[in-house]
Order: C-alpha cells, then structure tokens, then sequence
C-alpha cells in the first residue's frame, strides 16, 4: 500500500517536474529563489481547498460550489475584520462558516439522497448570489489600519499562508491514513453498501466530509482576504474546476475511494506553475489558456498509461 | 535579456477592443523610446488574485510596471511591495490612497466621463422624462464611477426622473442582450416605453441593450447614452438610434503611460494625475477629424 | 459421433492480464450436439476462456477454427454472427432498458432508419416462451426484475439470436429450483437440434446430468478432459484442486448451548418477512432454505437493521447494548455475510485488511487513531487460517478470486469475533476447495469449547443446507416455517414447503 | 414505459408552471406574448446545446467544455461571414467544426479511455483559449449588411431559432426512442460491459455522442452570433452548467441511462423563466442567482420525492 501510494504520487510529480524543466530550460530565472517562492505562495488559495476537496472526493463526492464558498466566506472574513474583530476570532468565525456552508451541502446532498453534483450546482449560485446580496456587490475592504493578516500571504521570507497548506497535507494525510475516520472515508467512497453494512455512518461520514470541506473553503477564503485585503463576493469564480482538476490530477478518482491529499497538492502546484512559467516565458494570456488546458488532459492521460502498465 | 529597458503593461483584460488601443499606444510609446513593452493581462478576466499573482512575476523581470488595477484596493498591497524596488504607473482606474508610492495615475476622469454622459442623455431628452440605467457589473470600479458620476449629475436635471438601475447586464454581450430585452419588456408602455432614455456604462453592456432595443423594434424611439466605442455604435448614431457615447482614449493612455514610466525610469519628474481626457461622440460631431482619428484608434 | 468434425477447436490459446498468466496454452475441442462441461477451481481461467471464445477477450497467442473454418473474432458481435452465444457469470443486462430491447441488443431488427417494433416483441415473446414466466413481459424495464428474472432474459437473449455454440457460464447461481430445471430440458432440447453447449459450473451434479465430456481446467491449464459417465467424482475433484477433499461437510460434536438470538414476529415493510420467528442457540447451525425471492435475504437485512421493519423484535441474548442499525447490531456481536459480494459486500479497491478490520476499527488504535501495521498484522492470520490466496493484506481485495474474497468476507465476522453469524448464500460461485475451507470455519465456530458461536445460513443448494446445519427453516414468501432438526426432515419435505405446495414442515423420524 | 416517462417530465413541467405561476401572480405582464415570445427565444440557445448534452449524459458522460465550445463556434461562424461566405455554408461549416470539437472530446475520452469530467475539464480551457487566440480577443462583427442571420433569433413573430429547437427536440425524442443508436445511446449509458458483450460499438456510439453534442454546439453558437450580430470569444463563459442543470432538472441522472430530451427543454424554459421573471419583478441580479439556485435544489428534490413514492 505505502509504495503503491508512492507510485501514484510518482505521475503527477514527474508531470511537475517536466513541465518546470520545460519552462527553467526557456528562462532560468523560474530556478531563482523569488519565484519559487511566487509560485508556492500562489498555490495556498487553491492547495487548501483542494485539501478538502480530496476527502470530499474520497468519499464519492463532489462540490461545485467551493469557488462561491471562498468568496463568500471572504465576504464574511471581511465584514468581521472592518467590525475590528481580534484575528483569531475572525478565522474562528470565518472557519465555521465555511464549515455551516459545508454542512448545508453535505446535508441536503445526504439528507435527501441527491447528486452533490447538481446540489453544489445549485449552492454555488446561491452562495454566490448571497454574497453579492450581502455586500450589495461591491468588495468589502479592510481597514487601512489592519496589518495583521498581511503575513499570511505576503511579506519578507516565506509567508505563514504556505507554512500553513504544507502543515495541513501532512495533517490530513495523517488522517486519512491512520484515523477510524479517515479509512471511513474511503469506505464509504469506495463502496458506500460495504460501509453501511460493517456498521459505518455513512451519512455522518459523508455530512462531516462536506463540512471539513467548508471549513477549509472558509480558510482559503482567509488567505485570499489577507492577499488582496479585501473580501470580493465576486472573487474565485470558477475556481471550483482549478481546485477538482489539482485533485484529479493528483491521482484522485471521481468515482471515489482513491486519492491523495499530496498528490492534490502537486496537482495545485503544477497549475500555478504552468501560469507563473506562461507569464515568464512572455506567452500571451489566451494561449496560457491553451496550454493549461491541454496539460490537463495530457497528465490524466500519463496517469491512465502508468496504471495500465502497473 | 536584450539590455533594453523593459516595461510591463498589465491590462485588466486582454478581450476588449479598448485594451487593444492601450496596447496600441503603449507600442507606439515603445518605438519612440526604444524600450521593451510587455502586454500581458490575467487570464480570467476581473480574477484579481490572478491579476496580483501577474504583478509579482511580472515584476521580477521588468523595469517598470504600468498596471490597470482590476480594484483598488486588492491590488494595493503588490503595487505598494513592488513599487519600492521599481515604478509602477496606475492607468485607468484609481488605487486607493496611493499616492505615496505610484510614479503617477494616467486615466480618463471616469466619473467625469458619467457626467458627460448625463449631460448629454439630459439634453437629448430636453431636460425631462424618465431614465433607465442598465449598470454593468457588480465589483467593476471603473464603471460604477461612470454609474456614480452620472447620478450625481442627472440630479441636477429636475425634470428627469431615474427609475430601476437594479439590474446588472453581466460579463458579456449576450448576458447583457438577455438583461436588457427583459428589461425592456419590464418597461413597456404601450407601443414605447416607460422610460424615455437610457443609460449604460461600458462597451458590452451598450452593446447588448442597443441589439435588444434593434429586436424589439425600439431602437431609435428611445434616446441611448452609451460609453466606449464600437463599429456598431458609429452605425447607429448615425441612424438616430444613439445619441451619444462616451470615448475614452486608451491609445493615449497607453501611450502617456509607458512615456511617464520611462520618464521616471530616467529620473525625471512626472505629474502625480495624467488625464487622458474623455470625448462625448454624437450624430453630428461624428466627422469632426479630431474625432474620427480618436473612433479610429479603437476600431479593428 | 466421434466421426463428426469437431465444431470448435481452440489451440494452444494464452491470455495475460499483466503479470497474471489467466491461460497458459489451452486445448480445447467441442463436437456437434454435444454438451461439454468446463468446470475448474475459481481463478482457473474458465471465463476467460470463454471470452476469448465470445470475442469478449483478445488472446496473445493460439489459434481457433469454427466449423473448420479460422474463427478470430474482433469483437462481441463478430462472435455471434458466426454463431457462438455465451450466457455470462456476470449478469449482464441495461437496467433502465426493455426486456425486448435487451433481448435484441445489439441486433436489432430494422425497418427503414427505424427499429422494427413489432418484430422486436415478436422475437422477444419467442426468446422468452422457453421459460413458463408470464409475468416476465417484454416491455418492463429489466432492472425492475429480480436477479433470477434477469438471468432467464439474458438466457432468453442468447436463444433469440439462433446459433451454434452456445456458452452458459455458471447459469444456475442465481436460478430458482424450478427454472433450473427447465433450463436443463431446454439444455437437452437445444442439444437435440444439434447446438454445441460449453457449460460452466462449480456443481459436479449439474454436469453429470447434463455433460457427456468435461474438460477440467486449472491456474490456466487444461488437466484432462474425461467423458462424465465413466468418471468418478472424486477422480474431478482431485483433478481440480489437485488433491482429495476428503470430507465436504465436517461436522464434529456439537452441543446446543444457551439461547443467543430471539426472533419474533419480524416483519419487513414488503411484508418480507411475514411475521418471521426464529430461536438460535449457541453451538448450532440453522439453516433457511427457500426459492430465490421467498425473502430470505430481507429477512437478515430486517435483523440487522438494513431495511425498516414494520414489527416485530429482536433480542439478542448476550449481555450486550445495540439498536437496530448496523452498528449497533455489530456491537450485539451480530455479523452479516451478504450474498453480493460486489455491490454491497467487499469494497473492491480498499485491501484486504480494511476490508476484514472495517467494522472493528476501534481495536487498533486508541481516541479514533488506527495503526495500519496492527490491522495488517490481524488480517494476516486469518489469510493463513482461512488458505486465502493473495499477495499479502494490503492487496486490493478486488484483485482476489472469487472464492479468495468470500474467504476475506467471512473472516471480518471472525475477526470481529461475533457471536451470531448471518450468512447469505456464502459459497455462491465459489469452488469446491474454498467451500469445504469454509464449511470447516462454520464447523470450528459453533464447536468452539470457550465460546460456541451461533450460525444462520441461507442457501439455495439443499446437500449444502443439509450437510452444515442442525436445524432447517424454510420461507415461502415471506412465511417462515418452524426450524426443525435436520435428522427429522427431507430435502423433499424442504421443497414441497418452499414451492407452497404445504404450509409446515412436519416431522417424520427417519431412523438410523 | 411511455406512460412512465411521461411522469418523469411532469415533475420539471409541475416546477416550470409553479415558478412561471408565482412570477405571473406577482406581474401579470409575465401572460403577455411579448414575454412568453422572449422566454422561448431566450431558452434557444441553451436549449439546443441541452439536448446534445441529454444525449452525453444519457450515454454516461458529460461534456464541460460546451460552454467554450459555443464561444469557438461562434467566433468561426463570424469570421466565415465576414469573409462572405453563404448562409447555408455558413452553417455547415460551423456545424462541421462543432461535430469536430466534440470528435476531439469524445475520441480522447473513449481512446485513451479517461474520465469525460477531466477531459471536458480541459479542453474547455484549450477551446476557450483557442477562441481567444484566432481574434485576439477582440469579438467578430458581422458586417452591417449582413442580415440573413437576423430572423434565426429576432423579427417579427416567433424567430426561426424557436421553431429549430422545436423541431430537434422532436427530432432527437424519435431518434432516441426509435432508433438503433438511440437505443444505443442508453445501453451505453445504462450498462457499459452489457452493452459491449452484446456487440454494441460502444466507443463508436459514445464519439458518435459527443460528435452530435458538437454539432448542436456549433447550431447552438450560430443562434447566439445570430443574436448579438457578433462571435465573441469570452461568450458563453459558465453556461455549460447551466445546461447541465437543464438536463438533469429535465429528469436526466449523470450516472447514465435516463434522460429525455423534452425533459431537457423544460429544464432550459425553467431557467429562462426564473431569469426573466426576476427582472419583470424588479428583483435584483444578486437575487437572481440566489433564487435560481435555490429553485434547481429544489426541483431535484421534488424530483426525488416523486421518485421515491413511485
Ligand atoms: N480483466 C481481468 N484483468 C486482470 N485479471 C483478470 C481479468 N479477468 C480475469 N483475470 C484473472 O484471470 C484468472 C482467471 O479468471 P477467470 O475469471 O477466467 O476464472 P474462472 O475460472 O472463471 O473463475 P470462477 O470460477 O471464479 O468464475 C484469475 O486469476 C483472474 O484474477
Ligand atoms: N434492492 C431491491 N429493490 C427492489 N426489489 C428487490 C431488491 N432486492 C430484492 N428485491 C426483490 O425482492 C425479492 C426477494 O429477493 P431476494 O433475492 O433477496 O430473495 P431471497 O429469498 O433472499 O433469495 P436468494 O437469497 O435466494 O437470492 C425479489 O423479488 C427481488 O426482486
Ligand atoms: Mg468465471
Ligand atoms: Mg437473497
């Protein structure tokens, strides 16, 4: 199992690797310190909802409505931070939040047995909208005065914000792997009769999975408020499908039971840096578009060969 | 790596016709100066995350940044950062409290430009009647100062009344298209409308309402203010089914800003606002030359 | 008979699914009307063969000739338009299609663009007049069906195409009794008309009535082909497993203890069960015998809680707390066996030691941690006690035989240590080695001395009843009769009760 | 059977006239011909891309990438017009790209046998970017002169486009009922290895699927450069869930094998219908996106209710 694990993380991280190799052979400046450090940094919104976007997967899920739920929960970050609210309150606030947002999918998608697909469908446009309803559209900025969240994403060295995606992949790889929860997840996405049949709750499974969900949406939705200082109800749009392709790429199944919070993360970074080299090797935005796109698909098709051969 | 000076121009999109023009302009500054002028904008479009994470990398390998900030303060803190190493130039829209740190802010006064828009939607109207404002998009500050300008403005007009600027057209034509046909039936009087006269903010969203009001045969009846420019927009002002748009000059804009940014580049002094000027077009000044050069700079 | 050519030869056929070798080089030789029997261990590569045979499976190397001819299907649909039909062990119907639609899939009818309804139901309504089913009509849609209905439809599917080969690959394991026997006379009918039959299956009395030659397959060579009429079948048994099976049903010493399980007036919400009241004591085997349908299996899922019941209770005797969920029954020492291994019993992609260890988590780690090492380490004696075939406990479960994975089911009830075990059907589908391995784990359960467990069995296969149990109970829809000791009853006794022809078993002392 | 689907349709047709009631009630100009007229027109577009997607998820797939598709089409459509073209091969040709786009997907997805989610995933990136690329980002005008485009989608009385959707809806309805492949399409979708084992050429069935959903793309780009006289490569951004939405509100379920397309049609008119009646009713944009979202959770749960007592 370790090694077979080892093997499906080998896939995505030569993808990274080549693709990196490719652009630092076209400018050698993606080898210097800063931009490694731009593209880690970069990776933070994205990595850690991809976090829990992988046990939401795991366990046979999807949620579509993630991107909404950032800005949404940014929206919410904001207004506690202009009401002068101390920070930790504030990512208490804001976490739990994400969390209640995540609930409410896990338990409609639960409660009333339907698709998460189609049930984040329609979340993501009315967290969306609730959020452009409470702020009435425009971004909710931070106080000039407030300072204390410009380290998580910004500053001298490397930034809290990636200190903190790298602690929680190690924390919830732990917790895939060695909590009753964890492997729950996993049976329940891996067949969902066998775990109701070996006595596991499936529905509070699942239920805690989505809010786990939120509550990192809630946090990346932190991090997006201490980049750019403001809490934008319009911000993260289509963010959703970045976040499922990290994972996806990151050797997790959509039909669930597989995958692995580091390979997500792998899969984020490869994202980010696609769009750092684009920019640095001078290629126009749209084909950047192109680009990422077609390594996409051209990573689950490396993927798809390594497990046939295997 | 060819030892030229290099500049950055970071746009708030690539899609629009407008940021052509400032591209335009910039090469032209870029020729006259013998500088490097690099166009690249945020993949999604209003991503201003996107939009911050483009400035840093940009910033690593150019001399000076000319940025279209999406917000104003959202891109504060990377323009602040990157600005005590290299100049920035803000074109187009604001950056909050900025002034310490910005080489200079070379933009159209978009509230202004509202003004003038007003102002030519009051007189065609003859100072009476009933507006409508289709609002472009939630979160767009450029727009909502054309939206606030034209407010405060219109106000000074008595006898005109502003009903429903609820509705947003959206991010594109189509979407706009949509709003605005439903809109329009809101608003049906009748053969008319309700309304006598209309108001929009940007290129998509006068794009959309002027092919609603052609599908509903009410094109012509009911006095159209739009803002930037398009083929279409020149065809129906001359047919009489615009009254006038508001012309930024984006070639210019783009033109000042890398000369502003090269200037401080070589240690000149710079002024801290540019205005680049906007330009009300309407039926009858549509030949004027100065006018159809700047039409003309924003046509493909 | 000899004289005819053959009219399938396969030579020298090998198939590899990547390190696994499922055929080594196979032989094999079917005459004109003859029905040939294929039987082998799980895993021997009996399927595989076939569909190799079906065009279902490309083969690596070999060649095949059909009727004298080069036969070298590409595809499914190259196969049956030379004539070989094959009845698949996996069902394999479209659930939101037609009966008729799925009778004709694939070769549909056609009038113009469109397709030709009425000839469609024509052939259809032929196809399924074999089988005396009229409530099987041809436009329900056949994921309605029960499992045994959607069997006769894919059988039906194969006759409505006309052909010369036919392949039945383990026909019977979800088959009432009664429709196994027509399906044999239609078996002798189809012969008569000269149709070739392969026919796979794990029960050595289905192939003595029906097979004149059979050909023992195993790990993907062929061992011998024998006729059946001269053929012992211990010679087959040690021909497959490659050794004696000496005794099927063991069965020592056995002393009815306390009562553990109480059952009274269950009834399902489908009124499967009706009013079902069963007593179990340790140190015994009851079984419940019953058609497929009769509500056997909803009565387990009733008692453990898997499906709402609408009354009735269930006391389980042991000092132990639970409701009636799955959890809670597991925490009553309550374990279940289902009968569907692939949709509901195994999860297929987790390992074997998740797979065994998924309801007793709690045991290896404290304050909701789990240590896989203690996991595998668990799973790895029961992979020793219970001879499953694997590479180790961290194999994907999925990977496994058949009758490996029934083996790993069954050990999660052991690993959890229950004292009432549930089985559903355990050996469906599993060969003969696998079954006596867990008749004796049934055995070694209810004679423990410290802790004499307690067995429920449902089975389809009378001998198999006949041979673990003490008691037998019988359904008859939804009914459940009195659990009378098997000394006093007879498989006929059993079959007059399931079929409703009489409403109680009745007790007739056969002495011995 | 045709008893039973007809109930699955009226549960998305009972939504359709509750929502349409309630706006009615509140703004009775919601009865006039004038809006019943725009509602048909606007659902055009969406419509006919929703049936080509009831044909993918009926097959088991899913097309993310329709969205740009339509954006690429309509971009081409434009350039062949301004280069003069005649209608009639304006519209092959574009139909003709459409079908190719879709071969792409559905040849990548069944050739290398990947996840359509991940495929469409990323090529509805590369289209997107590709549209960008051929105009520099800037939308095709038609030339003023051109009108033959305008009846499709505006005019006097109901707009050709109207009665195109009309007549494909019945169209694929036959096709898929009363024909080999359609009855294909749902063997494909209801039970993939049957489906083989039965000689159905499922990989031709399913390219042939997405090939179709092409095509309908590239109709459906056509009506909306016939719309707004112009191919705009930044159009259509999002839209492929809504018309996801319509199909499975429609009745439709992602794993495959159910699905109509009238369905579908009700599912885009519901969409439609919540859209316009929020502007006739004065409510604002935010809104908008809160209640339409809100209405697909609760259509899929009435949804299931029905199913659950049948
Ligand atoms: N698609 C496949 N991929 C990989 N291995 C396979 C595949 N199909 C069969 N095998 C392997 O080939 C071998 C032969 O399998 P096969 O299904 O032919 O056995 P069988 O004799 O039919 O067994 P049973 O009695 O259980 O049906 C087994 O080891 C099996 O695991
Ligand atoms: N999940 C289900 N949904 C609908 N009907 C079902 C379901 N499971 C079983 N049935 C139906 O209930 C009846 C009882 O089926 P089942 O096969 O469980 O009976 P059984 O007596 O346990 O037979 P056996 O154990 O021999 O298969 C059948 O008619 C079957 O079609
Ligand atoms: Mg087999
Ligand atoms: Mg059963």
């Amino acid at each position: 199992m370790r090694l077979k694990s080892i093997l499906t993380l080998l896939g995505p991280f030569i993808a990274l690797l080549v693709v990196f190799g490719i652009f630092a052979g076209n400018n050698p400046r993606m080898l210097s310190e800063e931009v490694l450090l731009n593209i880690l940094t970069q990776t933070v919104i994205v990595g850690i909802a991809a976090i829990g976007m992988t046990l939401i997967i795991i366990s046979g899920g999807i949620d579509l409505s993630v991107g909404s739920m950032i800005a949404l929960c940014g929206v919410v970050a904001a207004m506690l931070i202009t009401k002068g609210m101390a920070p930790p309150l504030v990512f208490l606030g804001t976490i739990a939040f994400g969390a209640f947002c995540g609930f409410v999918n896990g338990g409609i998608t639960t409660g009333m047995k339907l698709l998460p697909f189609i049930v984040t469908l329609g979340t993501m446009q009315a967290f969306r909208g609730a959020g452009k309803v409470v702020t009435h559209g425009t971004p909710v900025n931070l106080p000039f005065d407030v300072t204390a969240y410009k380290p998580w994403m910004g500053g001298a060295g490397i930034p809290i914000g990636v200190w903190l995606m790298v602690a929680l992949v190690i924390a919830f790889t732990l917790v895939l792997r060695y909590t009753r929860f964890g492997r729950h997840v996993f049976a329940v996405g891996s067949n969902e009769n066998t775990a109701t049949l070996c006595g596991v709750h499936v529905a509070k499974t699942k239920i805690f999975v989505y809010t786990i969900g939120g509550a990192l949406a809630g946090l990346s939705a932190l991090m997006n408020v201490a980049k750019s200082s403001q809490g934008d109800p319009t911000t993260a749009m289509g963010l959703e499908l970045d976040i499922i392709a990290a994972v996806v790429i990151g050797g997790a199944s959509l039909s669930g039971g597989e995958g692995t919070v580091l390979g997500a993360l792998i899969g984020a970074l490869l994202m980010t840096t696609i769009r750092t080299g684009c920019v640095l090797n001078g290629i126009p935005t749209p084909w950047t578009e192109v680009i990422t796109g077609a390594i996409i698909v051209v990573a689950v098709i490396i993927d798809r060969l390594r497990h046939r051969k295997a | 790596g060819t030892g030229k000076t290099r500049v950055a121009v970071i746009p708030k999109g690539t899609t629009h016709i407008y940021w052509k023009s400032v591209e335009a302009g910039a090469k032209k500054a870029a020729d006259e100066l013998g500088v490097e002028v690099t166009f690249i904008g945020p993949q999604k479009e209003d991503d201003r995350s996107q939009q911050i994470d483009l400035v840093k990398n940009q910033s690593l390998q150019n001399d000076a940044i000319v940025l279209a900030p999406l917000d104003a303060v959202a891109l504060r803190d990377v323009v602040k950062e990157v600005s005590a190493k290299k100049p920035v130039v803000i074109i187009d829209s604001s950056l909050a409290d900025s002034e310490g740190f910005i080489a200079s802010y070379v933009a159209t006064d978009n509230r202004e430009g509202g003004r003038i828009a007003a102002r030519a939607l009051s007189e065609s109207l003859g100072g009476k009647g009933k507006v409508t404002v289709m609002r472009y998009m939630q979160g767009s500050a450029s727009t909502e100062q054309r939206e606030e300008g034209f407010f405060e403005e219109i106000k000074k007009s008595p006898g005109i009344e502003v009903v429903s600027s609820e509705q947003y057209a959206g991010a594109t034509a189509s979407q706009a298209q949509d709003t605005a046909t439903n809109l329009l039936t809101r608003l049906a009087e009748g053969d008319g409308l309700s309304v006598q006269g209309i108001f929009t903010s940007n290129q998509t969203s006068t794009y959309g309402m002027l092919q609603a009001l052609r599908g509903k045969n009410l094109a012509g009846k009911v006095k159209l203010v739009g803002f930037d420019c398009d083929a279409t927009f020149i065809d129906a002002l001359k047919k009489g089914e615009m009254q006038g748009s508001v012309l930024q000059d984006p070639l210019n804009m783009g033109y000042l800003s890398v000369k502003t940014a090269v200037a401080k580049l070589k240690g000149e002094k710079v002024e801290a606002t540019v205005d680049t000027g906007a330009t009300l077009i309407t039926p009858t000044n549509l030949e004027d030359p100065k006018i159809s050069a700047l039409i003309k700079t924003q046509l493909p | 008979m000899q004289s005819l050519p053959p009219r399938l030869v396969m030579h020298g056929i090998r198939k590899t699914f990547g390190p696994t070798v499922a055929l080594g080089r196979v032989d094999l030789e079917i005459l004109p009307g003859e029905v040939h029997a294929l039987v082998g261990e799980n895993g021997a590569g009996k399927s595989t063969l076939m569909k190799v045979l079906s065009g279902a499976h490309c083969p690596d190397e070999g060649e095949m000739h059909f009727d004298g001819k080069p036969y070298n299907p590409k595809n499914p649909l190259d196969a049956r338009s030379c004539g070989v039909g094959m009845i698949y062990q996996e069902l394999s119907i479209a659930p939101h299609l037609t009966v008729e639609e799925n009778i004709v899939l694939g070769m549909e009818p056609m009038k113009g663009p469109f397709v030709d309804r009425k000839v469609m139901r024509q052939r259809a309504t032929e196809a399924l007049a074999h089988f005396d089913h009229p409530e099987i009509r041809p436009e329900v849609r056949a994921g309605s069906l029960s499992v045994s209905a959607q069997q006769l439809v894919e059988i039906g599917r194969s006759l409505a195409m006309g052909c010369k080969l036919l392949v039945f690959d383990e026909p019977t394991s979800s088959l009432a009794q009664k429709d196994i026997e027509r399906l044999f006379l239609l078996i002798d009918r189809l012969k008569a008309q000269g149709i070739s039959i392969i026919y796979i299956s794990h029960f050595l009395e289905e192939v003595k009535r029906l097979a004149s030659r059979l050909t023992v397959l195993r790990d993907g060579s062929v061992v011998g082909t024998r006729d059946v009429a001269t053929t012992e079948p211990e010679e087959i048994v040690s021909l497959m497993v490659g050794r004696d099976v000496e005794d099927l049903y063991p069965r020592t010493e056995r002393k009815q203890g306390e009562r553990i399980l109480a059952i009274s007036g269950l009834t399902g919400n489908r009124n499967k069960p009706d009013g079902a009241s069963l007593d179990l004591h340790r140190g015994e085997v009851v079984g419940i015998a019953g058609l497929v349908g009769s509500g056997r299996t909803e009565l387990l899922r009733a008692l453990f809680g898997l499906d709402p019941v609408k009354g009735g209770t269930v006391e389980v005797a042991n000092g132990t707390k639970g409701d009636a969920t799955p959890r809670g029954r597991w925490q009553q020492r309550v374990g279940i066996l289902s009968e569907n291994r692939k949709e509901e019993g195994l999860a297929l992609n987790l390992s074997i030691a998740d797979n065994v260890t998924l309801p007793c988590l709690e045991r290896f780690g404290s304050a909701g941690a789990v240590s896989p090492a203690r996991q595998q380490k668990a799973t790895a004696a029961w992979i020793e006690r219970l001879g499953i075939k694997c590479q180790g406990p961290a194999q994907p479960i999925g990977a496994l035989s058949g009758g490996n994975q029934q083996k790993a089911a069954f050990a999660r009830l052991l690993e959890y240590n229950v004292d009432v075990l549930l089985l559903d059907e355990p050996t469906r589908g599993i060969d003969i080695a696998a079954k006596a391995r867990i008749y004796e784990a049934i055995n070694e359960v209810v004679t423990d001395e410290k802790r004499p467990r307690a067995v429920i069995i449902i089975s389809s296969y009378l001998p198999e009843l006949f041979g673990v149990c003490d008691r037998i109970a019988v359904m008859s829809q939804g009914r459940l009769t009195r659990a009378l000791p098997v000394g006093d009853l007879t498989p006929h006794d059993v079959m007059l009760v399931a079929t409703g022809k009489s409403k109680e078993l009745c007790e007739h002392r056969t002495s011995n």
